[in-house]
């Protein structure tokens, strides 16, 4: 593997096209997932199927979108539906192998927020866009990537506010709740990756990413983290860089 | 064949305060802005707002105070707006209600509403705080036993929607991506489209499968080039990331909104001036597509 | 009014015709509801808006159609949809003004029969087509209109199976079960025309066809009719004729 | 991308007996007829078919000895069979089982397949006898306190549908009417589409809004000019109104139809054999559409 200088936009970037593998339908949202998507199509998943919950099926983008409602989402595309198709034939219809999730919050368990902050309905000390699609993706995709800046008030042991379901409280309480779809396997953020252990849904450090430590990433997550499994991020090879820079985002819109 | 032709001011006049409202469109594609900075000229209050993901388009109204209420479930504009400014600072200074559902809900509840039942049965929602603060109903289904959460229809008063092309008498054709447009319109009780180009119906007609939402759904029609603007329309414009820009920077206070809303809406006073407004024919011409894509290639995005 | 020779056929698509008032939204099946709601749009109703389940809506028929997923039905068409739009968004929408509906039994309160005839389910006497978007139009449409050959045993006082509900037992037993829509207004036979009382839903016959009396009505009905306000039939006007034959139907695939 | 292209025989040789099985189309329009032909040629046994309109396609497999069982709304072909001969012969001979619903309950039921929900309501079924003798449950809505019915999802084995176009790949474009295709397509575990037309993915990827099932969903595709005779494919060839007759005669008797099928079916062996059969190239030509309609608009129907 060619290691290369990069930054860590870059780095998430290809760490999270990493989780798509080749063939699958993938939910795409706004920002970095629709770099690794990009990427992983132009790279080791040129089958993988994208969707964008504003109604593009399967397209070959050219252009990165800036929004999933972004007519860019369709050069290519093999559909121009719309959100009932998707949310109900796509994901609800089971067909979402990966779905791409970012949030302000996310708690030990995974659980996502991007509601509001503060303990209060009626005065939200910061109020967030809402679930969009996050609730709906986090429920039914087969397994879902979360993409998070790492800084430990966004990484509390429980959120304030439970957007998006991820393992609930760990253990069965996901199925518990009647949830049909598969959970987070991976938390790829601006330190390291998080998945989870089998059975009882208990959080790891999978990786950190290179000039930090394992012990650096636990100091800035609200829960405890098991890192006897703690490796180094792999670094980006030069050509996915190359493809990431010149390709994919030229301009910098999400680039760092 | 009825003419269902209105200009902006007579289209706005039909929608009163206090009604409830959707919005066409999605983030920063296709919403129906010409309207709405009409409705905003016409001082229209305490309106309620079922959205999806809605971009510029809602914050614009909750920015000028026309909005009491909203039912939704996404307000931001991706990197111009990672939360909706106006939304925002109205919510945390609790000059509006909101309340949350996921997208694949409120698709779900327009859908509902098109569909003439009183609710839909959703695998969404289970498993989050929504269920508790929003009209959400857990239910075992009693065919199978598996958990469903069921969602009330939504039925609003008007649905103010944006297309490429509308005849007079009110068919019409949607090109890319349709959003929930169509299911938004038939939750409605009345109907106002704007459009880029007026066409005949025989020229619809032609191609039926291409036409989204028939005649009979829809009650005045708004020929309005660039009316969707600052957003942008596949195959006709693309979205003006300056502009979005400029939004977003206004939206951060209510002082600077007003200097936005005095600049956009109220001094320009008809859609011609604010075109004018916001550049001209020459900023237009910037924003035009290629024609094989649908949108321009070579549009400056970044800063 | 101009007289006119015509068959019996003939006479009931033009009566039939008249049931549709300019600009409604009428659901059409296949045979005489199509003669008539093209006659409609020919003569006094060019604004009504045609809608069949097979998907298409608003056409400008130039060719009888033979049924009604017929390419026919989509000459002029203002959308070419499906039965998702059809029944979801136009019918149980709330949006049909007027449906056409056909039955081999009819019944006292205007129920309908097309699944089969005889008691027993598992040894039907004559097994039919059923229901099709009959039972649909009948619950959902804001009224329909019955089209009926006129024979005692097609009209019983009880439906042997009540594939489409009518008025049910009378009175107020069709909102008792829930139903939405308006019901019968009106059953064109091949010997009058029956209508039913507001309220007690009871049925009467408001016409008989050139030729025959009330009693003849009545001696091929099954239940009672209230023949007091029994009319003859108005006959089609010539130019309805000449619409329907040579335009409508020069084939004779529908008239007889 | 994957290569799904498959013969005729190696598609039906996809379909075990006693399986479930729905069929695209709608009454004499666009019905995998050339694929229904070779499963009978297979002899396939105790399938389940579920169908909402349907025509001759399912009562031919009715007559060839086929099916077990039938969920559905409707079984006839206008003027051709006002009731589908061979349906109404193994009906009242007990010879299959039937469970009826209406079109619109059969509607929702494949809905909710595709959906991936167990059931969907609707405002249909209430009041009629189909009710009681199906799976259908009556419910009060828990928002609005409306009678509601309840229609349990249908998912199959298989479905087969016949389109215009499709790609190699299983991406497929419907021209005209959809009927329920996309549904009952994405209500199946497994999809097979016959084709009019192979076509490049470049070509159906410049009109993304025309095309209705992704390849995603799709697991063979079988190119099969005139697939759908003797029913009609929207702006490729009417249906034929001699077959039609001549079905519907032969489908009066056990007999009769052993006949027919060995005629049309067994005897030739292959479709081409078939086109032969039913009159060949002279026959086909005077099915030969409008281009601006869709239809023959000169095509002799009456007897």
């Amino acid at each position: 593997m060619k290691k290369a200088v990069c930054s860590t936009t870059e780095l998430m970037a290809v760490t999270a096209a990493h989780e798509i593998r080749d063939a699958e339908v993938v939910f795409a949202g706004t920002g970095l997932p629709m770099l690794a998507t990009m990427l992983a199509q132009r790279t080791h998943a040129p089958d993988c199927v994208i969707v964008f919950e504003a109604g593009a099926v399967d397209p070959r983008m050219l252009h990165l979108p800036m929004s999933v409602g972004d007519s860019r989402t369709l050069a290519g595309a093999a559909q121009a539906a719309g959100l009932f198709e998707i949310f109900n034939y796509v994901l609800q219809g089971g067909r979402v192998d990966v779905g791409f999730l970012g949030s302000a919050q996310i708690d030990r368990y995974g659980n996502l927020n991007s509601t509001r902050i503060g303990p209060s309905r009626q005065r939200p000390e910061v109020r967030l866009p809402g679930s969009g699609g996050s609730a709906d993706v986090a429920a039914l995709a087969r397994r879902t990537i979360v993409i998070a800046r790492h800084e430990r008030r966004r990484f509390p042991e429980r959120v304030d506010f439970r957007t998006s379901p991820g393992w609930i409280d760990g253990g069965e309480t996901r199925q518990a709740a009647g949830i049909r779809g598969g959970g987070p396997a991976a938390v790829v953020t601006t330190m390291g990756v998080i998945r989870y252990r089998e059975g009882t849904r208990e959080p790891y450090l999978a990786s950190y990413h290179p000039g930090l430590s394992a012990q650096q990433v636990q100091d800035e997550t609200g829960f405890a983290l098991d890192l006897s499994d703690a490796q180094e991020t792999p670094p980006p090879g030069n050509e996915e860089l190359a493809i990431l820079r010149r390709e994919i985002d030229p301009e910098r819109i999400f680039l760092k | 064949m009825k003419n269902k032709v209105l200009t902006l001011a007579q289209a706005a006049a039909l929608v009163p305060s206090g009604k409830s409202l959707s919005i066409g469109g999605f983030t920063s594609q296709r919403h129906p802005t010409a309207l709405l900075r009409e409705l905003i000229r016409q001082k229209i209050r305490d309106l309620v707002i079922y959205y999806h993901s809605a971009g510029s388009d809602v914050d614009l109204l909750i920015g000028a105070g026309c909005v009491r209420r909203l039912e939704g479930a996404y307000l931001a504009d991706g990197v111009f707006a990672p939360v909706a400014p106006n939304f925002r600072r109205f919510a945390e200074s609790q000059r509006v209600e909101i309340v949350d559902y996921s997208n694949a809900a409120m698709m779900a509840r327009f859908t509902a509403g098109a569909m003439g039942l009183p609710f839909l049965p959703t695998r969404s929602m289970l498993g989050t705080d929504m269920m508790a603060e929003s009209k959400t109903i857990a239910m075992n289904c009693p065919f199978s036993g598996e958990s469903l959460a069921l969602v009330p229809a939504v039925r609003t008063d008007f649905c103010l929607l944006h297309v490429q092309q509308a005849t007079a008498n009110g068919l019409l054709r949607i090109e890319g991506q349709e959003f929930l447009d169509v299911q938004q319109a038939l939750a409605a009780t009345t109907v106002i489209a704007s459009c880029e180009e007026l066409v005949d119906e025989a020229v619809l007609r032609k191609e039926p499968e291409r036409n989204r939402i028939p005649a009979f759904a829809v009650h005045a029609v708004v020929p309005v080039p660039f009316g969707a603007h600052p957003h942008g329309v596949h195959n006709r414009y693309d979205y003006d990331p300056e502009h979005l820009r400029l939004f977003s920077a206004a939206a951060q206070s209510d002082a600077a909104f007003a200097a936005y809303l005095e600049r956009f809406v109220f001094g320009p006073g008809s859609h011609d001036a604010y075109l004018q407004a916001v550049g001209g024919t020459e900023r237009l011409a910037q924003l035009r597509p290629d024609a094989g894509l649908g949108y321009n290639p070579g549009l400056r995005r970044a800063p």
